[in-house]
């Protein structure tokens, strides 16, 4: 399954699109017109449907089979979500149409922050962010704002050493100095611990509730009380929210930003990697901050931070436009689908989903934090694997030739070799059961020091392993063609 | 829900096999009172059909572009998608894919990443470019702070001509850099040159700027490069490079657009594809995922996410931007289109956007009290209209007619008489002269 | 032509390979005389938009159902069809192969194929079923002959019950049979027991009839073996079967239908999906494609197209019938369709369809000169309007109001006062309260 | 890869649809409401787009490769004329509305209609029938209504033995006496031959042109005039139309019917087997006796037979309502994108691809006819295997191992071990080299004895072969669940 490049089957002089002459007319580009050639070689549509069939098949796609990685939710994504998208009236609008020729979709934008702010207890909602990152961006730029405004300046965020790393980084874009907190032995995150590290130069803690552990945080509300006694300010990282939708509200535990990643919690399709889709609820304290372009409560569209009224103090415009419209009609069809208690259901069954896997394999692989109950995922580490010459790695990619996606690996960093597994509400017991029985299967076969089984693996992909050091030390990042036909070019 | 494969057998039996008798006993960790009952102010759960007959009664209350002569564009344009992209890009495999981090499996999306930067680097005239960033926007903003860790200087000049959003998210998110924002320029008039000294980082330089006008990109690099300061070249209309030199061939150090128009719809503004290209000895510091070549413990050739040391999963604060996410869908749908365009399509597509755009021009240049303020433009160009220009739009689109943006809207320092107009290779010429003949006739 | 990969240059290559000079040589088998210049009366190819805007104008002259109030049945009928249906039948794989004739290769279709033939035998509670038929009418014919066959006989007792048009088709089709129509039965009167003798091969039963009765097949059934003759059941509302006995439970030795209803749009009247079910003993004697369960040279379970020898590309003119093309994708959806229900969802959609067709023709039964002529029906009933049909129906739509189908239209031996109106689970509250509304102010 | 049976793994209490529940109400089944179980399983949603995006990951498919199956045309099927389809306005119209509801829908017959008509030459055209196979009965019908409006009665119908079945099973159908007509040396049909078996006895010829060897049929205006002599009539196949579109027009050669498989020259898609459609396009001789419904000139529908004007003589009905509109939308739209210039452009390319593949495998595989062109078609027979112990079955399956779908084997019947193979015209000239390295190849490891490598083939399938003869002997046609189950159920 070697399929060839389009540098390498394609042609400039081929197309696949045929575009209509124009009558011939007066060129306006003075003397911008193009004269460098662009070398993009071109297929017929024939050669394009099968290049690009055949290139699809060499990926793992949720519609394939469980995709257990953690921190990630590949859950199934409906097709209703898809078509909807696709309505003209939403994928054929314009950004700066006049907004009275819109209606119907600022009515969608506020339908959605409804939701959002009903399901986690919060007063208001950002949503242009483009993703999760960027809603983390949003999110500490309005504390970073909240904090200017009452004529402070702050110079330290606290993350936990379990983070994301999307969470450190953002806050050093920011300026901020970044402190770690350490977990305890169960994988939490102490009140003590955060006290320790509380100062009047802290400016917020980013905190991932439930954490990348699996873990809800049971110190939350008291970690929450500590931060705001101090004068700071609660981040939460939404990326685990999926696990407690309709079970505990952010808002309630004291969370002043929150952002949601639409991409996991409400089901909007991966892509290979995008886009995604981050809206940031806010509490009352932030809520003023939101940038622009941001909805009233009336419903009207604030595009210009000129245009605020009393009371709102936008810190700045995060993207051009309104965001992510499509992801916002694909995550408010998953939502109106699932109702108040679908949604409850799919938290509750992904949290009893990883409870199964932990309680199921227990005994073969080593649960990390075995005492607290998991929540939406389960994390193990490599020790039952000591003493096998098998890593972390070659056991993710055994898992491969036994037909599935391995699980988050070395993540998060706070055990050796972690295994990150999320199964999901997706998954019928049937489906678990076969995974469970496969891990116990290469579990045993680790055991009994069957090492080839893998460190050879994967052999049954469209590749075996890939090399990556090769890769990044001489970084090959577009096509050349090879040296004769560079010469015949000449 | 139909969502959801488990039954209330096998509920009970994975609560028997957990050892615990129900699942709140699994959420024993929430704070004492802190368990909901439920979300009570929101409604139960629908059916498909109520839930299609719901949102697409919201869609038909939006006037889509399809249903009358539109000229909107300022930042995004109303192109032809052909029908197979659309439906390539929705294929389990592809739309139900996450990151690639397992790269064995993962070499569809891999490849199309690699074909997709190749693409890029050509159509920019550049060396390199990433695997997509959010949208236009952000990848100037991405661009600038480049810029700055590159030069390790802390000023951004940017041009007048440049998309006013763009402009504010320079502002909003280049935290630690001062950004000299030149006047907006409707007319094409400033010396960006001339306010390019050694404490500058870049210089940020639109072309076909937000009103349309081509910029000669080559003379603004030379000022910045004596001065030791790069030139980040923006695009927001990819299919301008099919008739207009790249900015890699004027000497830009990086190129940042918005490829939206290439393969991917209006969407009200997202999602859309950031483009971002720059040359090989600046790949280090650039921001954004990387497909690169290389091969299997088999010798076949394969591709890999690469230099992730850059990024935020592995060097955390020390990373190069916080960006996680990509645009990996979108970017799909560009490589796909663009696929089929070919140079050949690419000519002719921009060729025809050019004709589509020289016609509307001359015929609201015919129109009474209107003039046309560009020499040179592509796809776009900016008209004054007599009157307040944002009550000018809204009377035509009472007449079904979205006839552009109102500069200040965006802008609210800027004239109030001016419109930005698009026309593609979508427009026609009924809608054209429908267009002139309502302006025309407006009181 | 964006369709056809070779360039000027391969083909060039390619004739001096087959050592010719121009493509025409090729064709010099065509006599002198006869080799056209090109399609002179035909216009030129044109781009994917432009083809786009002429069928798009085409489309919107129509009024499709979703526009407004709508009650028209008669033989298909609208149902809510899931996105992720017309999602499936649209992978590539499933969509652009061939009939499986190298099953090796084709399991996917074979097993689609196999799991339809259960669905549909389970269905209608008959032993085996085929791979489908072109739609209700055509295996409702392909069902007298295969009756004629079986029982050598060449007379068929048709029902008044039966659809006007599948009458129409089994009288043109059933070369050699004679067709012993009884009157058209729009008060389901008719005692077809008493039209059975024992020179008949099959007597053919509608239910719910095209007037949307239903029919005891039982007692049909025991007179028509009694006489040694056959009785095949016929349906043109597939969801019907969720709601009362199948035919298979009341003696059917042949179901046929039309399976529309199950996956498959409206379409104008095709493609649909012909059902067609029956015993086990007759399984030699049924038209149409098989897909049969068996096992691989590894001995793995697999499929095959089995028992072709009944097949016109083996049997030539001894074949069973001259039918070589299914509905194999229209198959796919209905098998899709079917598997998302599952017997839970089946009996509940069948549920409402009952449902809102209740609530439909007790709100017309109010309308002041209206009536009801069905003591019992499923999702469809006839009225008896004031004045004519047709001309009510086409008031009806005037006030955008599709109200159902005119008996005349098909039957002009029929009264000319009667509507077969029809309600599904797509039938709104307010629907059925502007038909009545409407109707009662019509004069 | 073994994908259970829905039978399998679903429960007939699952469902992947949410319906809603009516009020209360007063049932109207009167005595008729089930009783008797279904026995229908349901599967969730992500359950069953899992299931039938794995089984579909078992089908070959022209997306995915080349596909000769000779006389089938596989060819590149554009997604345009999907999404035309599906536009609410051809989609989700109802064929009973009222005519005045639907003049688009008409538009578009009349507009195929001329389509069809302009490039056959000929009068008239009946839409409805559904496949090829019904539209050859159309055409034969409508040709014993003209005989039998003559007063005549004749029994007998010519058929040359390269036929393809549906001919002779059609003639059979309508109780004509079949008469075969055998094809000279160089597999065509002489009007000799044909005019020996004319007599007043002889309805029509069938004769498809180009004929199932790949062959334009010289004499085949010589044949139409002997027919036409003798009072009968010349029904053409049009299953290879696709070879001569833009080159020749059937009209213009006698042809008085000739069904059109808009699936094969239109590029409908295939589906697996279906759905097609058949217009059979009718000669002035035949146009009067065209079955309801059809258009008439001026764009009116005749839907009934007694709505038939003066000269209008319609045979009867063959399907319910209009016929296949879903496949008209997609071939209109076919012809429209290729217009006059690009039909042509494609039969001239299906031919050159057919006649380049003859050309290049002249010397390694036996070409059947090698003297005259081939047309679209190449037909070679088992000749070159002689003495290997390999037949074309072996030889086809092992092209599955070469990721190739076989073309056509043993069809047409007029020599051994037929191998027909159809490039069309979407193939590109380095697929159609792979093509043809790969068949050479493949001759040569043949020639040179090995084997093993047809007999054993496929191994890189998703099966080995297949059981046919037990499929057949002890047909097992639907799902039975295995004896416990069934203990466990009673």
């Amino acid at each position: 399954i070697h399929e060839p490049l389009i540098f390498e089957t394609g042609h400039v002089a081929t197309t696949g699109v045929d575009v209509e002459e124009p009558a011939a007319f007066e060129s306006r580009l003075g003397g911008h017109a193009r004269k460098t050639p662009i070398d993009l070689p071109g297929l017929t549509e024939p050669e394009t449907m099968r290049h690009y069939v055949r290139l699809s098949r060499q990926n793992y796609a949720i519609d394939l089979g469980l995709y257990p990685l953690g921190s990630c939710t590949m859950k199934h994504n409906p097709r209703l979500n898809e078509k909807m998208a696709r309505l003209p009236g939403f994928a054929d609008i314009h950004p700066l149409q006049p907004l009275s020729t819109v209606p119907g979709a600022l009515e969608l934008m506020q339908e959605l922050s409804h939701w959002l702010c009903a399901m986690t207890g919060m007063t208001a909602v950002a949503l242009s962010p483009k993703a999760g990152a960027h809603g983390e961006l949003a999110g500490m730029m309005a504390i970073r704002a909240a904090i200017a405004a009452k004529g402070e300046t702050r110079h330290v965020v606290l993350v936990p050493e379990s983070a994301h790393g999307t969470n450190p980084a953002t806050a050093a874009a920011l300026g901020y100095k970044v402190e770690s907190i350490k977990a305890r032995e169960d994988g939490t995150v102490s009140v003590e611990a955060v006290k320790e590290k509380l100062s009047a130069d802290v400016a917020a803690i980013m905190l991932t509730n439930p954490n990348t552990c699996g873990l809800f945080e049971p110190e939350v509300k008291a970690i929450a009380d500590a931060v705001h006694e101090a004068g700071a300010y609660f981040y939460g990282d939404g990326a685990n929210f999926n696990a407690i939708v309709g079970k505990a509200k952010p808002g309630d535990l004291g969370v002043d930003a929150m952002h949601i990643n639409l991409h996991k919690t409400f089901s909007t399709p991966h892509g290979g990697g995008g886009p995604g889709s981050g809206p940031v609820v806010l509490s009352e304290r932030l809520a003023p901050f939101a940038p622009v372009p941001f909805l009233r409560a009336d419903g009207t569209l604030v595009e210009r931070a000129d245009e605020a009224g009393e009371g709102e103090m936008p810190f700045g415009r995060l993207t051009a436009f309104h965001g992510q419209m499509g992801m916002y009609v694909r995550a408010l069809a998953y939502m109106m689908s699932h109702g108040a208690d679908g949604l409850k259901e799919a938290s509750e069954d992904a949290v009893l989903a990883a409870n199964y896997l932990k309680a199921q394999l227990a005994d073969v692989m080593s649960v990390s934090f075995p005492d607290r109950p998991a929540m939406h995922e389960v994390l193990f580490d490599e020790s039952f694997l000591k003493g096998s010459g098998i890593t972390t790695l070659d056991f993710a990619k055994a898992m491969i030739d036994e037909g599935y996606h391995p699980m988050t690996m070395y993540f998060p960093l706070v055990v050796h070799g972690a295994m990150l597994i999320e199964p999901t509400e997706s998954e019928s017991l049937p489906s678990l059961d076969l995974f469970i029985a496969t891990l116990r299967d290469l579990a045993r076969s680790a055991r009994e020091g069957d090492t080839a089984r893998f460190t050879e693996a994967p052999r049954l992909a469209p590749r075996r392993r890939l090399d990556e050091t090769k890769s990044a030390r001489k970084p090959v990042l577009t096509y050349e063609p090879p040296a004769p036909y560079q010469e015949a070019a000449e | 829900m139909r969502y959801h494969p488990l039954t209330a057998d096998d509920r009970a039996l994975m609560l028997r096999s957990i050892g615990v008798d129900t699942v709140d006993d699994l959420f024993t960790d929430v704070p004492a009172g802190h368990l909901v009952e439920g979300l009570l102010d929101l409604p139960k759960g629908r059916s498909e059909i109520s839930v299609e007959r719901a949102l697409s009664r919201m869609a038909g209350r939006n006037r889509a572009a399809g249903a009358g002569p539109f000229f909107v564009g300022a930042g995004a344009y109303r192109h032809h998608v052909p029908a197979s992209v659309d439906h390539l890009i929705q294929r389990s495999e592809f739309l139900t894919s996450y990151t690639p981090y397992q790269a064995e499996i993962s070499q569809g999306t891999l490849q199309v990443l690699f074909e997709f930067q190749t693409q890029v680097a050509r159509l920019t005239g550049m060396e390199v470019a990433n695997a997509s960033m959010y949208d236009g926007s952000t990848a100037t903003a991405e661009a600038v702070m480049m810029a700055s860790r590159l030069t390790r200087r802390t000023r951004a000049v940017v041009s007048g001509g440049l998309h006013p959003q763009y402009r504010d998210v320079i502002d909003t998110v280049a935290t630690g850099i001062e950004v000299a924002a030149l006047p907006a320029d409707p007319t094409n008039a400033e010396d960006i040159a001339a306010a390019i000294d050694d404490t500058v980082a870049c210089v940020v330089v639109q072309t076909p700027t937000f009103y349309g006008h081509l910029v000669d990109l080559a003379p603004i690099a030379e000022a910045a490069h004596a001065a030791g300061a790069l030139l980040v070249a923006v695009f927001t209309e990819a299919v301008a490079l099919g008739a207009i030199e790249p900015p890699g061939a004027l000497g830009a150090d990086i190129a940042v657009g918005e490829g939206q128009s290439i393969g991917n719809a209006l969407n009200f503004g997202g999602p859309y594809v950031g483009l971002f290209a720059t040359k090989k000895k600046h790949v280090r510091q650039m921001p954004g995922r990387l497909s690169g070549e290389t091969v299997d413990a088999d010798g076949k050739r394969g591709y890999v996410l690469t230099l992730s040391t850059r990024e935020q999963h592995i060097r955390r604060d020390k990373a190069t931007s916080n960006i996680c996410t990509n645009s990996g869908l979108c970017a799909l749908a560009f490589t796909i289109h663009m696929t089929l365009l070919g140079e050949k399509g690419l000519s002719r597509l921009a060729h025809l956007n050019h004709a589509r755009a020289c016609a509307t021009a001359d015929a609201l240049a015919r129109v009474p009290g209107v003039s046309v303020l560009n020499d040179t433009f592509f796809n776009e160009f900016t008209i004054r209209v007599p009157g307040e220009a944002e009550r000018v739009v809204e009377r035509l689109a009472e007449w079904n007619i979205l006839g552009g943006v109102p500069v200040s809207r965006l802008d609210p320092s800027a004239p109030g008489d001016l419109i930005v107009v698009a026309a593609t290779e979508m427009t026609t010429e009924e809608d054209i002269a429908e267009y002139a003949e309502v302006l025309g006739g407006l009181k």
